[in-house]
Formats: structure tokens, sequence, C-alpha cells
């Protein structure tokens, strides 16, 4: 066939797409690009319309991508190695806002410090943060997800969204059903201003927390022992046992990374927007999963990628003034975008076939 | 009973085996001596490859026993046996396919954790399979057919086993690779490894296999020296392709 | 594999066993229940041959409110002891949402309104909170036999519910027999959007900018404002919706200041995100003396203060009639007092005195009435209440109060305080109706 | 080229108990609103769903059944299923209340009297026209995303039943023109019925079931709709198109090889799945009277697709139990346990305050201890058995 560029076993897996023969190729590409021209129009009409509230507007997508990211990257990490929407990944960033709310602002009191008593009562709530939710996340998966290791395809999924249930109202009876907020714990004295706007402290530390975690995160996975091993049983599981790898350990490693950077994104949203409730890790765990879909789903960096794209649409939607259809409107263009992203590439934008797992 | 007179390394007895209400092995005893290379021959479906998944722990038998080494393997993980000395190159290769050819020897040595052997038992697989060294950067779901299989047997070696187990590595090879791949295994036997080794490829298999076993809708219907069953009536018929 | 099976049996048994037992205790204890009365009601306090029934949101984010105007309810019936007249009532509190959703559901709405039509000795329905259920619950429950069900809303605010608001059909397709069954007490948006457009202009505000929770109240309440202040000569620089699962609004905000606005009006409920708003409004906007913050009576709610700190401070908020905490008139007082004896709490809801206040619509309606429902309907409008507990006011003949008043409150210190209050002008609250 | 033939499953009617079984519990279901009337003073009313509430568990039964035709017998999981009820609930909306005043009157069998404004069509007609036109929207969504596999196509879906209540919810002001009202949804909706006509000519049939003292007549009606699609569902699964579903959920790649067309055969499934979800979208507005946007969120999906799940993918039975027994816990069981319970034990637990925990703890309990569902169909049976035997087999196909 010759239409698309993937090994023999993926073409010859897709024998849907010979029912519409090249005509896809060229007129979706065609139609993809007048797509991708658009929206760069629009982009760029907004730079020159208004240049500081676009980059106060990007500024803010990239903070909130921050927190998208590292959401995703739990979801990407589960579902690489179980192919397993693993719904209860939300709620355990909920448990991350609210253990570091417990921690760094109930127990040692954050609001009434600053400087470096405050740095360390942060580095404590963060770390609290990740040590908790990976914990919560291996616990989930040996409780609830184990013992399906083996069952039909779609019983892990009903038992994920289950757990979902179950751990957002596990926050709401521990904290009730309210939010719980705090006064903001960082400065929020300039750094350097933008038309008037600020950029402090309270921004930069998401950026500061987030880029060292990935960066750690990507060494973890490709140098470490268990990283290896878990990557090995994302590939192939028999393989992996063949290894002499427990493959139930790996699998329980990948929960635990998951669920650390799932802590450490809770930690960031409840330092940065400084509250948080029991729902919320619905939208953030619908939209990180949709981050993790659109960067290529078991590609970390994909995963990373995709966060930082929905944060910048729902910045640029809600902020930018020239044509933007309005936060009432968000949700609908990243699935949308979802939608294009998976027709053009059906495998996300940095991620590789599927089928090249056995 | 046994030809070499070497040490019983695995044994297994009246070995029995399903899948949900098939019954893939039907009481398999077989037995591999230190140091010999004993193939497994049969049809499609005979049960060769279970019996392989089943010593390695990825299928549990209903019944029977397994020793290795005098030790029962029949209720050990799999990462137990692998570190008892038993590593296996599976069917159809099976790389981790999106990790470099390096990557993949190293997890090989997940066990291990003697970096300078490692080093030495890479470069000892290096030497097998030149191939290897050359791509070993690349990744693993991009080579050549040969280059994976290659991957794979150094990939097993690299557990430094007792035991190797091999599943089919002539598979769909050029007879060009088919002999390089049959001097290696005879080569790795040669440097104390014993094989363990399933082939289709009977009449190869027979050649530097020290004993036999024929397998037939999941038993055992003739076990003996390769010699002898190069000779046997049956064999030639059925498995060597002579009438 | 046998441990899983074993397990697997043992919770079986386990989970019968405790059913099993459940059941069979049930009998005696539960014996009481009403015929005909939906699922999601309780068991009836009181006794008497007649029913009067709430229906509030049970579940979800509502339901600390809900509670309380449960509680209030059962107050007054018991101060009443049960007896309204020569009719002994007992009481029972339905539910009219799921567990699902969280929130009120049409469904249940529907169906505990289809149960009310078969259930003969009830007297009346104290509720909703949503008016979305009440234009559910009212037209099914007008067509009962015997007449329409009469009902009485402490917290429906919802303008069409009683009188014409621009959608095609109301408030005549609420009632479908043409003979109405329907009273409220709360304060209808359009007096509350009139009341927060002339205190802005009070203020010498000139620019301001909406934003509303794109919930049916919110967006009610939004447009009574945008009009009124149209007509007020306010100038609107938009009035868009904010997203109630966005976890911030610093880009909304950031582009809001691009048009320079003096105040923001917020409506919508603050459990819809409302902290973080006003958070990030002070963040971007600067504080509430620098550009002022008005929200409307949704955000008049403990949480308000409690959700956004310091960044509430100064921050106006309105509510139609009076916050039942400060009620200054002797009736309403003593029923504070009394509720927060009898419940142990310091903070009364928005709506828990309107609540108290419904019931004593009805109860009166009741008394006057000869006992049937028809009777009962037609009592309920024209009564005058000059000793009421939200204080002196009568209700009209489409069911609405006479309370036109709108308090203005300011947040100081972390408490909600009343400033002053704002009545508008019928002519005003007539043109935010549209 | 001729398809290959495979066997038909062994169904569950086929042996005479377990038609007997059916036939019982259809008969029961038919005399229910009777059953609870009678025990209504007793103890066990507070255990039996009214009859209002019976309608909704029934209409939540077809959806799941609906559903059945998507997850269960073509295996594409489907995360947005509350797209088509929403559909189907606006299309009544549409077609039979005053939304559309200015169009005038148009009172075509409708449940109104003569000469009301808008547009009032037969409630029979607009429950069949909503489930055509969902139908038809499956088949438009189907189009684009039906060649996604798998999970990919479990969250593009989901992202439409996120996309279609925020266009329903952001639907009053389209370029100017209010098509859903918006945020407030719609009310004022007509009743199920037969119009005045058809009541004139046969009086046993009224014209309005909303003025009928109790909702037996919704419920007959929801009964109705249950058994049609039981049937159809029974009668598309023994067909050739129920076997090439079948074939495509097994193995899909070995159906395309075997000529199963793929594309048509999925559409196929999701438009069949659309058409029940959007006639009982329609079917429960017409009852409710009223819809609005809050009415369909991802929970509602997740809650159909738990009924399929728990019910057993793929087996009728199964899932018509599944979802009859799951709208009944979220309708009634947790109210009925929670009273029970404190009333037995004396305390006064908050039940609805726990309820969605409740719900969840259930969920993860109940797949773990049956991960194949209640009554799991015949050849997912047979897979699970092969798997409890040996655990640590992983599925593989070289060998067995």
């Amino acid at each position: 066939m010759g239409t698309s560029v993937g090994t023999a076993a993926e073409t010859s897996r897709r024998p849907s797409f010979a029912l519409v023969p090249r005509l896809r190729s060229r007129a979706v590409a065609v139609v993809g690009i007048l797509l991708l021209a658009l929206v760069a129009f629009w982009l760029v009409e907004n730079a020159v319309h208004d240049i500081r509230q676009f980059a106060l507007v990007s500024l803010n997508g990239i903070t909130n991508g921050s927190i998208y990211a590292l959401v995703a990257i739990g979801y990407t990490l589960v579902y690489g190695i179980l192919e397993l929407i693993n719904f209860a990944h939300g709620d355990v960033f909920s448990w991350g806002a609210m253990i570091t709310y417990s921690v760094a602002i109930s127990w040692l009191g954050a609001s009434g410090h600053s400087g470096i008593a405050l740095f360390g009562i942060l580095a404590v709530g963060l770390v609290c943060a990740a040590l908790f939710c990976a914990t919560l996340n291996m616990a989930v998966e040996r409780v609830a997800y184990r013992r399906l290791r083996n069952a039909p395809r779609l019983a892990p999924l009903i038992t994920a969204i289950g757990m979902s249930f179950v751990l957002s109202n596990l926050i709401a009876v521990v904290y009730g059903f309210n939010y719980v907020s705090s006064e903001p714990l960082l400065p929020r004295g300039a750094l350097f201003t933008i038309g008037g706007q600020a950029y402090g402290w309270d921004k930069l530390i998401v950026l500061l927390i987030t880029v060292p975690t990935l960066v750690s995160l990507m060494i973890v996975v490709k140098r470490t022992r268990w990283g290896k091993a878990m990557r090995a049983t994302a590939q192939n599981r028999d393989a992996a046992r063949l290894m002499g790898i427990d493959v139930d350990r790996a699998i329980a490693f990948a929960f635990g990374l998951g669920g650390a950077l799932a802590g450490i994104g809770g930690f960031v949203y409840l330092v940065y927007f400084t509250q948080g409730r029991f729902d919320l890790g619905f939208r953030i765990g619908l939209f990180a999963f949709t981050a993790a879909v659109l960067g290529g789903i078991g590609n970390i960096l994909g995963a990373a990628l995709g966060g930082y794209l929905i944060g910048f649409i729902e910045n640029y939607n809600s902020g930018l003034t020239w044509h933007a259809p309005g936060p009432s409107w968000t949700e609908s263009l990243v699935f949308i975008l979802l939608i294009l992203i998976l027709v053009f590439r059906p495998h996300g934008l940095l991620g590789e076939s599927l089928s090249t797992r056995s | 009973m046994t030809a070499n007179g070497g040490q019983p390394l695995l044994e297994l007895e009246d070995v029995q085996v399903f899948y949900g209400a098939i019954h893939a092995l039907k009481g398999v005893s077989l037995r591999v001596d230190d140091g010999q290379i004993v193939t497994l021959i049969g049809a499609n479906g005979a049960g060769k490859s279970t019996t392989l998944r089943t010593i390695s722990g990825l299928l549990r038998p209903r019944t029977g026993s397994m020793r290795f080494d005098g030790k029962d393997i029949v209720r050990a993980s799999s990462q137990r046996i692998v570190r008892f000395g038993i590593a296996q190159a599976p069917e159809g290769r099976q790389l981790f396919s999106r990790m470099t050819v390096l990557e993949n020897l190293e997890m090989g040595a997940f066990q291990r954790s003697d970096r300078r052997e490692i080093a030495a038992d890479l470069d000892r697989v290096y030497e097998l399979f030149p191939r290897l060294a050359e791509r070993q950067a690349q990744k693993a779901g991009t080579l050549s057919g040969g280059e994976q299989q290659m991957c794979a047997i150094g990939r097993a070696l690299l557990a430094r086993p007792r035991l190797l187990m091999l599943d089919e590595p002539s598979m769909g090879l050029s007879p060009n690779l088919v002999d390089r791949i049959f001097e290696v295994i005879a080569d790795i036997n040669r440097q104390g490894t014993t094989v363990l080794l399933v082939e289709q490829n009977a009449a190869r298999a027979l050649e530097i296999a020290d004993r036999g076993y024929v397998l037939e809708t999941g038993r055992v219907t003739l076990a003996d020296s390769a010699a002898a069953l190069r000779s046997n009536e049956r064999v030639r018929a059925s498995y060597l392709g002579e009438s | 594999m046998s441990m899983r099976k074993l397990g697997s049996i043992l919770l079986l048994a386990g989970a019968t066993a405790v059913l099993a037992t459940a059941a069979a205790s049930a009998g005696p204890l539960s014996g009481k229940r009403i015929a005909g009365l939906p699922n999601t009601c309780s068991k009836p306090v009181g006794h008497g041959k007649y029913v009067i029934a709430s229906d509030f949101p049970l579940q979800g984010s509502l339901r600390p409110l809900s509670v309380q105007m449960v509680e209030a309810v059962k107050l007054e019936l018991k101060k009443m002891h049960y007896k309204i007249g020569k009719y002994s009532v007992q009481f029972v509190s339905c539910d009219d949402s799921t567990a699902a959703k969280g929130s009120w559901d049409p469904q249940t709405c529907t169906n505990n309104a289809n149960s009310y039509k078969s259930v003969t000795n009830l007297l009346g329905v104290i509720g909703t909170y949503n008016s979305g259920c009440a234009e559910i619950i009212a037209p099914i429950i007008n067509r009962a036999p015997g007449g329409g069900i009469p009902m009485v809303s402490p917290a429906n605010t919802y303008v069409g519910l009683t009188k014409k608001s621009g959608v095609a059909g109301e408030p005549q397709k609420y009632f479908p027999t043409g003979k109405r069954n329907y009273a409220r007490v709360a304060v209808p948006d359009n007096f509350q959007g009139a009341a927060d457009a002339l205190y802005l202009k009070h203020r010498h505000i000139k620019r301001v900018y909406v934003l509303n929770d794109a919930e049916a109240y919110g967006l009610g309440i939004a447009n009574n404002f945008v009009r009124a202040a149209k007509k007020l000569g306010l100038t609107v620089l938009g009035n868009s919706k904010w997203d109630a699962s966005q976890p911030n609004y610093q880009s909304l905000y950031q582009g809001i200041a691009s048009k320079h606005p003096q105040a923001i009006f917020l409506a919508g409920i603050v459990s819809n995100n409302g902290g973080q708003l006003i958070k990030d409004k002070v963040s971007v906007l600067g504080n509430n003396t620098k550009v002022l913050l008005l929200a409307s009576d949704g955000f008049n709610d403990s949480a308000t203060p409690k959700d956004a700190g310091n960044s509430a401070a100064g921050m106006f908020i309105t509510i139609g009639g009076s916050d039942p905490n400060k009620l200054s008139n002797p009736t309403g007082r003593a029923f504070v007092k009394a509720f927060r004896k009898a419940y142990h709490v310091k903070h009364l809801e928005a709506y828990t005195a309107y609540a108290g206040q419904a019931l004593l619509v009805l109860a009166h309606a009741i008394n006057k009435s000869d006992g049937s429902r028809l009777s009962i309907d037609k009592h309920l409008f024209k009564q005058k209440f000059p000793k009421g507990i939200i204080g002196s006011f009568k209700i009209d003949s489409s069911g609405d109060p006479s309370l036109g008043g709108v308090t203005v409150d300011v947040v100081k210190h972390g408490n909600i305080k009343a400033v002053t209050t704002v009545n508008p002008p019928l002519s005003l609250a007539k043109a935010a109706l549209g | 080229m001729r398809r290959p033939r495979l066997p038909a499953l062994p169904a569950a009617t086929r042996t005479p108990l377990a038609r007997l079984l059916v036939a019982a519990c259809f008969c029961a279901l038919l005399i229910y609103p009777w059953i609870y009337s009678k025990y209504l003073t007793t103890t066990l009313t507070q255990w039996l769903p009214d009859t209002s509430t019976a309608f909704v568990i029934l209409a939540f039964t077809v959806m799941g059944l609906g559903l059945n035709f998507v997850v269960g017998y073509a295996g594409l999981l489907d995360l947005g299923y509350v797209a088509f009820f929403a559909a189907g609930a606006y299309i009544a909306g549409f077609l039979a209340s005053e939304q559309f005043a200015n169009a005038g009157s148009v009172v075509f069998g409708g449940t109104v009297l003569p000469g009301t404004p808008g547009i009032h069509l037969s409630p029979w007609l607009v429950i069949l026209i909503a489930a055509i036109f969902t139908a038809l929207l499956g088949i438009v969504i189907g189009i684009p995303t039906l060649r996604l596999r798998g999970d990919y196509l479990a969250i593009v879906t989901l992202g439409f039943g996120e996309i279609i209540p925020q266009f329903v919810r952001n639907g009053d002001n389209l370029g100017g023109f209010n098509l859903t009202n918006g945020s407030f949804g719609m009310n004022g909706i007509d009743g199920l019925g037969f119009g005045n006509r058809v009541h004139h000519a046969i009086h046993a049939l009224p014209a309005n079931f909303l003025n009928e003292l109790d909702s037996r007549w919704y419920y007959w009606t929801a009964l109705a709709l249950v058994v049609v699609t039981i049937v159809s569902s029974i009668l598309l699964r023994d067909s050739r198109l129920g076997r090439a579903w079948i074939a495509i959920r097994e193995d899909e790649d070995a159906a395309a090889a075997m000529g199963v067309p793929l594309m048509r055969t999925k559409t196929l499934s999701y438009a069949i799945g659309a058409f029940f979800g959007g006639a009982a979208g329609a079917l429960i507005t017409l009852q409710a009277g009223a819809t609005s946007p809050d009415a369909f969120s991802l929970q509602v999906s997740i809650f159909v697709l738990s009924m399929v799940i728990l019910g057993g993918i793929g087996n009728v039975w199964g899932v018509a139990l599944g979802g009859i027994l799951l709208a009944y816990v979220n309708y009634k069981g947790l109210f009925a346990a929670g009273n029970t319970f404190n009333s037995t034990f004396g305390t006064n637990v908050d039940i609805p305050e726990y309820s969605y925990l409740i719900y969840g703890v259930a969920i993860v309990l109940f797949m773990l201890v049956r991960p194949e569902g209640l009554i799991p169909s015949a050849r997912r049976r047979a897979e699970l058995h092969e798997e409890e035997e040996e655990e640590n087999l992983v599925p593989e196909s070289s060998t067995a």
C-alpha cells in the first residue's frame, strides 16, 4: 500500500484503513495543514493584537500545563504497562493536594513563615505528598488491580472507576465536601512584570519543581534498574519474566512512580492555587489523561507535551481577547483537538504504534 | 541410563499442564544432564514450547514434579527460576522492541550485580555475534530476523545460565544463518552451558544434541540418545523428512 | 486460587448475613413509613392524619444548606406540636438529588412529584431549593386529583415560576390546570439583579464586567443585572461564563483587565470554585477597593470568606431579603435563637429562616382553608404576615412575597456583615426582567 | 466471497428452565405495579421502588442494553454514551414542547390541546424520530472515530460525551439563535399519551398519561421498550451482523481477513446502540417533562457502562439484570439500605453523604469477586474459566 510509514507489522495490522484508500492521506494532510494554519493565524493575530496579554497568558499556560503534565505522566506510565486507564489517578492527585494542606498548612503552619523556614516546611510537604501518593497508588494497584490481571479487559477499568469514587469520597469523609483553602504561601511580589502584571515566586516555583521532577523522572526510567524493568515489562511482560524480573514489582514501581508524580502535582497545585476539594481530581484527571493520549500514550515526553498543550489551550481560550470562544468552550476545544490529533496521528503526537508490542 | 554419564541438572516427571479445558501436556517426563545438549522435537502444537514455558515458570503444572539441580521448582516464581540458573530465548524472540540492543542484552543480566563480570559476558556475546556489537545502539524492533535471534540468545546468555533453553532458534532464518546459529549453540555448550533446544528442524537439532525427546500431542513418545533417534525409523519418517 | 474462592464465598456470606439481619430487624421500626411517598423520603416525624413534605437536594455540596432548611421546618412544626389548626400532621423530608450526580436530578424531581400526586392526605410541599426542580414538580402536582398540591418554596428565586420572564409559556406552563398552587417567600432574582445594579450606581461605578457560573441561577441573575445596569446607564463591558472546573482564572481576568473595569459582578454560587475566582480577581485586578467586587446571593455563604481568605476582604455580597443571622425583627430573632439552641449551630445558612417562614405561609393557608387542597391553594395568595420571621410582608396574587428589599453585605475580617439595604423601584425590577 | 459461519453462541434461552425463568421474570415485571400497591403498607415497601422509580430503572436498563451492542457485541469501549441520551432528550424537547413557539402551532398527534404554540408531535413518533436521529448522530460520530482502536476510541467517545453537553449548555446563543435554552434546560415538555384524537376514538387509551393517577402507563411503556430492545438484541446477535460483531470483538484483524467489512460493521453497532440510547433518552424526557445539560455528566456514561460490565458483557440477560440492579441501587437501594441500617442499629448515619463511597466500594468488591459479571456470555465464561485454572497463564496464541 505504501500509504503509511510504519513497520510491516503495523501496516498489516491496520486493514481498516484500506477501506478509505489513498484519498485519506492526501486529503487529510491538506485539511490538517489548513487547520494548523488557522490556529497559527489566530495565535499570531492575538499576539499582534496585544503582545503583553499574549505573553502573560502564555506564562499562565506553562504554569497550569506543568500540573497537567505531572499528572499525565502517571496515566501514561500505568497505561503503558497495564493498558489500563487508571481513573483513580486523578483522585490520587487530589490526595496529594490535601496531604500538602494537612502537613504544610495545618500542622506546620506554612502561611505564618517565610524565607528558609517556609522553604523547609514546603520541602517537608512535598516529600510527604509524594510519598503518601506513591504509597496510595501502589496500595490501589495491590488491592484493586492485581487480582484482575487476567480478568476480562474491562473489569479493571470499572474497578478503576470504583476506586476513583472511593478515593475522592474518602477525601470528603476526612476533609468534608467544602474547599480547604489558605492564604497565598509564597511571596507574590514581582520577579518581573509584564504590562503591570507580576510574575512572582508562586508561578516560578511551579517550574522550579516541575522541570527537575521531569528530568529526574527521565533518568529514573532510562537508567535505573527498576526503571528499566518497568519499561521491559511494559514492552513484553513474558519476556520480562524470562529475564527474572518480578513483573508484579515492576508494575508496582510504575504505580509508585506515577503516584509520586501525582503527589508532587498535588503539592504544586495547592501551593500555587492554595485551595482544594474532594472532586479536584475529576477535571484535572480527565484533562491529564487526555494529555497523555494527545502526546502518545506510553510516551513520557509525549504526556508532558500534551499537558503543556492543554495548559495553553485552557489559558489562550480564556485569556485572549481576539475571537476566543471563551472558557465555557474549553472542554470542547480540548476534546476536539484530541479527536483531530487522533484522526491525523492515530498514535498521538509522539506515540509509537502500539502494535510494535507483541 | 545416561549416555554421557553427567549429573541430572533438570528433571521433569509426569508434568501435566492445562490451558483451561485444553490438556496441553499430558504427563511429560524428561531429564537434562549437566553439560549436555538435549533437544525436544515434535510437530506444531505437540507441547514443546509449553514445556519450556512451564520450566521457566510462566505456566504452572497441575501435577508432576520439576527439579533443577536437586531443587524443587514446581512452585518457584519465574524470577527465582532465573536465579537458579535457567534462561530462555523464547519462541519468536520476544525482544523489548523499543529498547536498544545493548539495553536488551543488559536486561538479560537483570538479576546480576557483578558489573565487571557482566561486561565480560557482554564482550563474549559480541564475540559470538559481532553483528550485535555493530548495532548495539539500534532499537531492537528495527533489527532483521537473524539479528533479533542473535540478540535473544545473547540476552539469555547474559543471565549466565547453567541451563540455556532455546525455543525454535532457527525459525524463519536463511540457511546461512541457521548454520551459524547451530554453530554458536554447539560453541556455547562447549564452553560449559547445558542446552535444552526445541526445534522443528529435527535433523539439525539431532546433529548437535546428545539426547532427544519426541513430543506428540502433549506426551513424550520417544526418548533416546540423539544418535539412536537419528536412526529410528519413525523419527526418520515423521521428523527428518525421509521415507 | 482456592484462597481466592474462599475469600469470595466468605465475603458473599458476610454480606448476606448483614442484609438478612437488617431485613429481619427492620420490620417493627419502619412500619410507619407513609404509603405512596417516594423512596427518597425519610420516615415521618410527628403523628397525625395529614402529611407535609419537604423537597430539597440532600446530597452533594448543597447538603448543609438543605439540612438546615429541613431542620427549620421541623422546628416550626414542633413549636405547633404538629398541629395546624384542627389538622394534626406528620412531616417527611424528601430528597431531590441522586448519589450519582451529587446535586438535584430532574428524574428524581419527576418521581417525587408523581409520588406526591398519589398521596391523598398530603397537605403541602415545602420546597424546592433549585428553581429547575420546581419547574418540574409544580406542573405535575398541579394536576393532582383533588386539586393542585400546595407548594411553598423558601429558596426559588427564578422569576418565571410566577411571572412572565420572557420564556415562552411562562408562568402558565407550570400550572396546566389553570389554577395556581405555588407560592414562595424568597425574593425573586430580578429584584436582586436590579438592586445590584442600583448599588453599583450608588458607588459611582460606570464600567462593570459580569461573570456568571453558567448555571440557570447564575445566568438568570446575570441577565437581570445586565438589563437593569443598562437601564441605569452603566457600561457592561461583558457578560461571560466562568468554568467551575477550571483550576484558575488568571488568564480570564487578564483578558478582562484590558477592558479596565471599575467593578466585577459575580453571578453564581460560591461552590462553583468561587473562592478561586475571588483570589484570582484580587491577584490580577488588585484588591476590592481598587476594583470593586460584588457578588450575588450564591456567595452569601460562610464558605466565601473561608475559601477566598483575605482576598474576600471588602467584597460586597447581596442577598434577597435579610441575612438570617442578622434578622432585626423580634420574630426573626426569636427564630434564630431557638434554631441555634435546638441544633447547636452558630451559623444559619442563607435560606434557613426562609424555610421556617415557608412553612408558616403554608400553615396559615391551611388554617384558613376548609381542608381541601383547592381551598388551601386559594388561601396561599394574598396573605399578610405583619410579624413574619423574615419581616413584615405579604404574598401577592401570583405567589411572590412583597419583600423586594435586598441586603448588601460586605466581607470584613472574615465575616459577612450587612452594610445597607437597597430597595429597587418596581420599574427597575421590571426592567431587569426584560 | 463467502463469509465463514461462526458457530452460534449458546443462548440462555435455549434450555427450558431458562425460558421458564425469563417468562416468570417478565410476568413479575408486568404485574409489578400491582405487587407494589399490594405491599404498599408493609415493611417491604421501603425496599420496593414505586412505579415512577421502576420506570426510570427500566429506562436506564434500555440504555444499558443499547450500550451492550457497542461494548458487549462489537467490543468497542464507549465512555461517552451519555451523548446519545442527551441527543434523544433534546430531540424530544424540540418536537414536543413550546420551544419553537415561533413556528406556530403544529399539533400532530401530540398530547396537548389543539392550538398550543410550538411543535407537539405524537410522543410515539417523537421517540422514533429521536431514536433515528440519534442513530444518524452515532454514524456521524462513528465515521471519523471508529478507525481508532481500543482505548483510543474510548477516550474519543469520552470526549464526545463531554462536548455534547457543553454544546447544549452553550446552545442558547449559537450566533444569536437560541436552540437549547442553555443552562436553563427545557421544561414543559409534553407527556406520553395517545393524543386527543385517538383518545376520542378509543376511550380505553388515555390522551395523556400525565392525567393518570399513577405512573403505571409510563412503567409499562418502559417495559415494552425493554422487551423490544431485548428482542432486537437477540435477533441481531444471532444474525450475520451479530456474528460479524463478535468476530470483530474476538479478533479484529482476523475478522477483517475473513472479509468482515470493519467500518460498516462497527458503525452499525454504534448506530444501533445510539438508536436505543436516543429512544431511552426521549422516553425519560417525555416522562420527566424537562431536561437540562446538568443531566448529562460523565457519571451517566459510567453508570450505564457499569451496567453492561457488571451484568456480563455481551449477554443480554446479564446486562438487563445488571441494568435493573444498578439502577435500583442508585434510585432506591442505597436509601433503603441506609434507612434500614439506621433503624436496625439505632444509628443516625447520614447515608446519602456516603452513598458515592458505598457505590465505589460495592463496584470494586463486585469486580474483584466476579469480574466476568453476573451472567457472563458463554464465550467469555470459557475464556475466564481458562484463566482461573491457570492463574499464571498469560493468554498466548502461539502455543495452545
